[in-house]
């Protein structure tokens, strides 16, 4: 299959032939296939995209595409995705988990990739559950959702991505609903196309252990107000949403990092004469 | 007792010292002698010892200068020279004396203390506050330069030249007082006479080399291949970072500062994955919090290099001081069986051996491998002949193109090396994993795929070929009969067990070295051949638990007798008490 | 090849299992029947397996039932029945049949896959689809329970009141319909026939526990005198946490998730600082996250109890499969020299004494200790008689009153221990440090503070009375010449060897099994002893490069011929297979 | 020495007679004295304080104190401090630490200690470098400061620790200047009275590696406007502000994390019937 060949590629090309291990109605599906109609938009040929992810449910998908993946441990794909980009700056790199891993045991990483400002896009299947491990409260999910390991709820304020995101420093920052294909391949695109780190937060139902969650189809709203460049702006509106406006929010201007290895390399003997006496 | 009339008899080695509180330039006069004795033709080796204060506390110049290569202190000292006496206590400890040594205070600070002045230890007193102060700018370490140059008999132009050189940016007129101290110090020398002259080295051969083991590990690194490293600071290895930074971007590579360890050796994984040849650098607690992902590189099979800079532990320990008891976490410290190479660099010059051979092993098998270094390496300075080019480097076993869907990232190969897709290559698209994969890398719980993974991943590394660098063998020349010891060791130790051997010689003991280059694999075939007739075995190690002697047992048995002679740090085990081990074995 | 002339002879035994898609409910009828047989005076244990589908996939409940307590699975099966073929060939191999062992289809589903039905195994088809399909909301699981029933000879009543209970949320209806099924498959199975009756219970004792590896950890734990827990979710250890939570709320204690396992372990040292016996329970990748920590809890001297319940390694690997493979990271797994204590549950019963006395041990020597569980124990569910109490209990060295400033936290003690002094109580304020420190607690990198501190990490961990727990001992009871088998074993391949020994027993084959239970530190002389006159070792693991074998070899020599019998999971080692090895050994 | 019996304490009392590793002149003289001093105002017996700290000059500060303490490892004061309290709600927990221990390596804790909302205080000694290790860039560093390991600067925005604890919903936000003894003083006494999560950043010099900071002296001014307790104007407010701002920023009402362990325990067999059949 030498794809390089081809002018145009259709979404069917960026799909492998793993299947899922997805339950039936899973989110993430969705996800899957709005991730792989951007990639033929974008017409980058499938061996010229990385996909890096950590642990979860969310986190299996790289082995579904036909690109290059990376399916690592629980919470690292953040640095592994800018280690990759940083030394292969000719890959379109992108970094896809979930909450957990993304937002729990990855929360550093995120905070310091916002600010790292790496041209990557990362996409968060946020599903405000750990759904792998058979359904634990996440960092985003409400305080009062009864769980075996929290009995009557965490009683603790979610965590806000977006916020987080804006605070930190990242470039391109936005919200979908999974089951929105449309949009969220659109989103997709775009957060692709701009400069640095691009976050994209999909809403992504588990049916499985947040059955509820099949009704933020009816939930979710385009946003109401356009999207700024202005980041104390971006986080006053994104404060006090109500966690279901779609859409890009914020486009901003900072300089991706551009400290990136070359690709032909001088001879080490120019770093010898310092040791000469 | 002024050693005044001493036998005019020169020496081969000398060992000194020179101590001061904050801000006395005991680091700077050790640094000027260094230099110069390396360009006027001596061999040299020079540690720090500097208190817990970060900054203004006490501190010591320990050097050691000579006709011949050195690899480690000796253990005492010939000449301390003391700018003051602030943490006399201290530093006694850390610098005994040798029996007939010298020790030189400022007759202004009182006597020299008797925790210093031992038995037979010649005492002087020179007035380094006065004769300072008689200079405008005048300093009391260069004073001490002086000293050492009149004592030791180094060439005085080239201590000259290495103070214009170093103080080039202070301008002429601090350049002009160093020197005027440097010949006060020359004068006050020669008043005292001396026992302590180096004898002359054999060639004035020029073009030796100054470097640090950290930076012997970077130099090696980047020699072996590497392009890309990630850091996060830690004491004794951040010089090694430093040193990359730069040197990195000058060829064309780059090095990357994060917000963790997690995510230095993440990045380095990342990077790899992407076809660049990677490492980053760290010393225990870092190694800890790096394990998790060493798995991962071992299970995906993603080569990277780890340089693990050793201090005292456990937890935060003693940072600035140097212990080998990471053995254990190193060879053994992931879940689950995840085989890797463990390389050990046998003086500070090897840590360029090491560290270029370290690249090559990590990218010819895919499999991380740590460079366990310790800070008695990375911290101390050497003068050496400039290293030899190696024939190690980076060499990835890729596909170049892929002519069917067929691919297997993970295929099963004679050498149990998969040749790897870098991204880009059209239709070698794979998904590299950390769960438990088929050949193709897609996630299998299936006990046959299981195991099959496994035994590649044992196999890779216990089927290649490791030359004889995995240790060097040395004899001290003495033959025959009384040839019945071997030291067995590792690692930094290995300078003490040679210095040791040198003096055994002369004593007509003969001693087999066998220093373990290679820790992980375990070469049970090779080291059992080279103990093939051992008498009786000294084990040697810096460690309390004993971490190298029971990783030995664990893989083989030991011919003969064997002995352990291990502690922890922070007092390292010297070449005197090697020899004192070995004689009263013999005499037992 | 209908089994309806079979013989009618009982069995002590009989091992089944119930396989089925995704919603078919096998796991809930495996669940049904342990409960039945378990009230009406039967012993067993229950596995599930589950297939690589979050939810919807293949699932199987395997059982075995005895008149005896039983520790393991047999390794091969009785009695299986398929609601449906999905995925046979994964469970044909997980799930061989006896020889002469029955299995049973639905004629709609097609004929039994040639991978499941080996020669000599009977085969029947029920329809269970057509019999569930027959009644209003009837279900297919429900009939095969009633197979189960009827061919084993479990009491109906029992049954029921099982079902009624367990659905008694879905009402009344809902209870009908499942035991008119029941019935129905018991109709079916008596027009079977049977040779699968089980023997009737040596009494109809009441009173059984039902219990999983994991619930056992928790409520041990919990008895110990663990009042915090942090937790963060990770097959197969969740369930430790997920019992735990509401459990420590109802006694007065607590359990905060954390953000990762480098938190959940902080929080734990945090809580047992303040004074707080804690635990927490991950699985090896979290380990692996947890050792720096666990090596500031050796330095610091702060007791934790760290539940480590091992799945298949290195990396992600295997989540759901059992594996010994963390030994290694568990035993070595710290830089520098970071003594800690780590204990093996023997079987799942036993998790409840492992924890209880991990909580014990850790208490008393103030050190942190690993609880080495793993999949095959945690996840697996027994019926067993109610275990006794226990004397461990937590019983830290406190100081209650402090009347001079002299207070030592770190006091170089006759039992290596030191009275802690918990905040709150006046003058006994120190700071806790895992930088090397005096008797005070005060940062030192002196040699001797360094030396000292080190020693006593050790010696309260080496001089410890650890009576007899450290292993069992155990003989199947053949005395005289033949006795000349040991199998040298740990944590949960303990079962396996149990049966083993058992079935080696009738043959006259005499074996005996020293199970450790205490891995770390490893009591070499007590080891030894056990092992005294041992002919012929049989060493077993289930790990790919025998970690168990290389940790013993590290410390001891054993006595005899050795064999090694290790494997990777996740197919685990069973009794069948080492009864083959002793055979065949005996033989040679 | 009984300070039990006292009615009050000294500053001095809660001085240990360890002496500092700092360096002359360093900024964390000032921090410790200021805390002592908060603490007498509090008179709280040095015996039921607990400070807790990382790795770095400045989590050196507890074994300077008179109070319990635990010099932990390198970014993980603040799990332990949580634990500690959570374990022990009678004491008064302090977490102390610097820029580099709280913002690099110890980020993913800081996010997740202001949602838990625990009822301790986070004072962060914050001198914008690595000084421990010998003058790196930490997250608070300027772009522009150049480093032996980022020669030339490292291009990145600082991380901003007031917006971060407020988007991740710390419940008291301040900031203060180490040579400012009294409002520090202050602010510390308040941060501690303040329910649950307070965070105090502590501008800090390292004069040793950063002899620039000497000037903040000159630079920091009181907070021009009152504190709020509304997020998102406070968020709004301090990201445009230029760094120097001292005061308290917000005062937030969120209820404190309250899992806590008791003091006396029911007998565990109360959780046996369940496994009873
Ligand atoms: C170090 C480590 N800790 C814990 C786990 C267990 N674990 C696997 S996935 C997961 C949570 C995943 O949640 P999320 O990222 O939201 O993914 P989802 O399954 O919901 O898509 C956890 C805790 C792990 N694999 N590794
Ligand atoms: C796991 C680990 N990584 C790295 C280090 C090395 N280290 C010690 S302190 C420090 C930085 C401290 O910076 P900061 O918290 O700002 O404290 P400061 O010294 O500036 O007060 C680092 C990187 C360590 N001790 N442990
Ligand atoms: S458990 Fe939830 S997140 Fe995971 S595959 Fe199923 S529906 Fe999706
Ligand atoms: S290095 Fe800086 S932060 Fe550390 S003690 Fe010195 S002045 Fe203070
Ligand atoms: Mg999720
Ligand atoms: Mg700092």
């Amino acid at each position: 299959m030498n794809l390089a060949q081809s002018d145009t590629f259709k979404a069917a090309d960026y799909r492998s032939g793993v299947s899922p291990i997805w339950c039936p109605g899973c989110g993430d599906f969705h996800v899957l296939l709005s991730f792989t109609k951007a990639l033929a938009e974008l017409g980058t040929a499938p061996e010229n995209v990385a996909v890096i992810s950590g642990i979860g449910c969310s986190s299996r998908i790289p082995a579904y595409t036909n690109c290059y993946g990376f399916h690592g441990v629980h919470g690292r794909a953040l640095p592994l995705g800018a280690g990759l980009k940083v030394a292969r700056p000719d890959l379109t790199v992108f970094v896809m988990s979930g909450d957990g891993d993304g937002f729990s045991i990855g929360g550093n990483h995120f905070l310091h990739a916002c600010r790292r400002n790496v041209d990557l896009t990362y996409v968060v299947m946020d599903n405000q559950v750990y759904g792998m491990t058979k359904g634990q409260p996440s960092p985003t999910t409400e305080p009062d959702w009864d769980s075996a390991l929290s009995p009557g709820g965490t009683g603790l304020r979610p965590f806000h991505p977006l916020v987080i995101a804006l605070a930190s420093g990242a470039n391109f920052v936005a919200r979908e609903f999974s089951g929105d294909i449309k949009s969220t391949t659109r989103t997709i695109v775009e957060a692709v196309r701009h400069p640095g780190f691009s976050f994209v937060e999909i809403l992504s139902p588990c049916v499985t252990f947040r059955p509820d969650e099949k009704a933020w189809k009816n939930q979710v709203h385009v946003a109401a107000v356009q999207a700024t460049d202005d980041p104390a702006r971006a986080a006053r509106r994104i404060m006090t949403d109500d966690g279901f406006n779609t859409g890009v929010l914020y486009r901003g201007a900072r300089k991706p990092y551009d400290q990136h290895v070359k690709d032909s390399f001088a001879d080490p003997a120019i770093l010898e004469p310092e040791f000469a006496i | 007792m002024m050693p005044n009339e001493a036998p005019h008899s020169t020496r081969r080695s000398i060992s000194f010292a020179i101590v001061g509180s904050g801000g006395a330039g005991a680091l700077t006069a050790g640094a000027i002698l260094m230099e110069a004795a390396g360009k006027a033709g001596w061999y040299g080796i020079m540690n720090r010892s500097v208190g817990a204060q970060i900054r203004g506390g006490e501190a010591a110049a320990l050097v050691r200068l000579s006709t011949r290569p050195v690899d480690c202190m000796t253990g005492s000292f010939d000449i301390l020279i003391a700018i003051d006496w602030h943490n006399a206590n201290r530093f006694a400890a850390e610098m005994p004396l040798a029996p007939d040594g010298l020790v030189i205070g400022d007759p202004a600070n009182g006597d020299v203390p008797e925790t210093i002045a031992g038995p037979g230890v010649s005492q002087a007193y020179i007035p380094f506050k006065e004769l300072a102060g008689s200079l405008a700018g005048g300093r009391e370490n260069m004073i001490a330069v002086g000293l050492f140059v009149g004592l030791m008999g180094l060439p005085i132009e080239t201590v000259t030249s290495v103070i214009a050189d170093k103080l080039s940016e202070k301008g002429e007129q601090a350049i002009e007082t160093g020197c005027r101290c440097v010949q006060i110090g020359v004068q006050q020398a020669a008043q005292l006479g001396s026992s302590f002259t180096l004898e002359t080295p054999a060639t004035s051969q020029t073009g030796r080399w100054l470097i640090t083991g950290n930076e012997a590990v970077g130099l090696g690194a980047v020699r072996g291949g590497i392009r890309f490293a990630a850091a996060y600071p830690i004491t004794p290895a951040t010089e090694v970072l430093e040193w990359l930074a730069p040197a990195l971007t000058k060829v064309g590579g780059t090095l990357v500062q994060a917000e963790d360890e997690l995510a230095s050796i993440s990045m380095a994984i990342g990077a790899s994955f992407g076809g660049r040849p990677s490492i980053t650098a760290t010393s225990g607690p870092g190694l800890a919090l790096m394990v998790e992902s060493l798995g991962l590189a071992a299970a995906s099979e993603i080569p990277i290099v780890v340089v693990n800079v050793m201090r005292g532990g456990p937890s935060t320990g003693i940072p600035t001081k140097s212990e080998q008891s990471d053995l254990n976490i190193a060879v053994y410290g992931c879940h689950g069986d995840a085989p890797r190479i463990v390389v050990a660099p046998l003086s500070v010059a090897d840590c360029l051996f090491a560290a270029q051979w370290a690249v090559h092993l990590a990218e010819a098998m895919q499999v991380p491998t740590i460079v366990l270094s310790d800070q008695s390496l990375g911290q101390a300075q050497v003068v050496v002949d400039p290293p030899t080019q190696l024939a190690f480097i980076a060499r990835r076993a890729v596909v170049e193109t892929v002519e069917d869907e067929g691919y297997q990232r993970y295929a099963l190969t004679g050498s149990s090396v998969s040749p790897m897709a870098l991204p880009g290559t059209t239709g070698g698209q794979y998904t590299a994993d950390g769960l438990s994969h088929t050949v193709k890398g897609i996630p299998s719980s299936n006990n046959l795929d299981h195991q099959s993974q496994l035994d590649k991943r044992h196999n890779k590394i216990a089927g290649f070929d490791y030359g004889n660098h995995w240790a060097s063998i040395e004899d001290n020349g003495v033959a025959g009969a009384d040839a019945d010891f071997t030291i067995l060791t590792w690692g930094s130790l290995t300078g003490a067990a040679r210095e040791a051997m040198a003096t055994l010689a002369d004593e007509g003991i003969g001693v087999t070295l066998v220093a373990m280059r290679l820790i992980a694999p375990l070469l049970k075939d090779k080291l059992v051949a080279a103990l093939e007739g051992a008498q009786r075995i000294l084990i040697l190690e810096q460690t309390h638990s004993g971490q190298f002697r029971q990783y030995l047992r664990a893989n083989c048995d030991l011919p003969g007798e064997v002995q352990h002679f291990h502690r922890a740090g922070p007092q390292l085990i010297g070449p005197a008490e090697i020899c004192t081990r070995i004689r009263n074995w013999r005499a037992s």
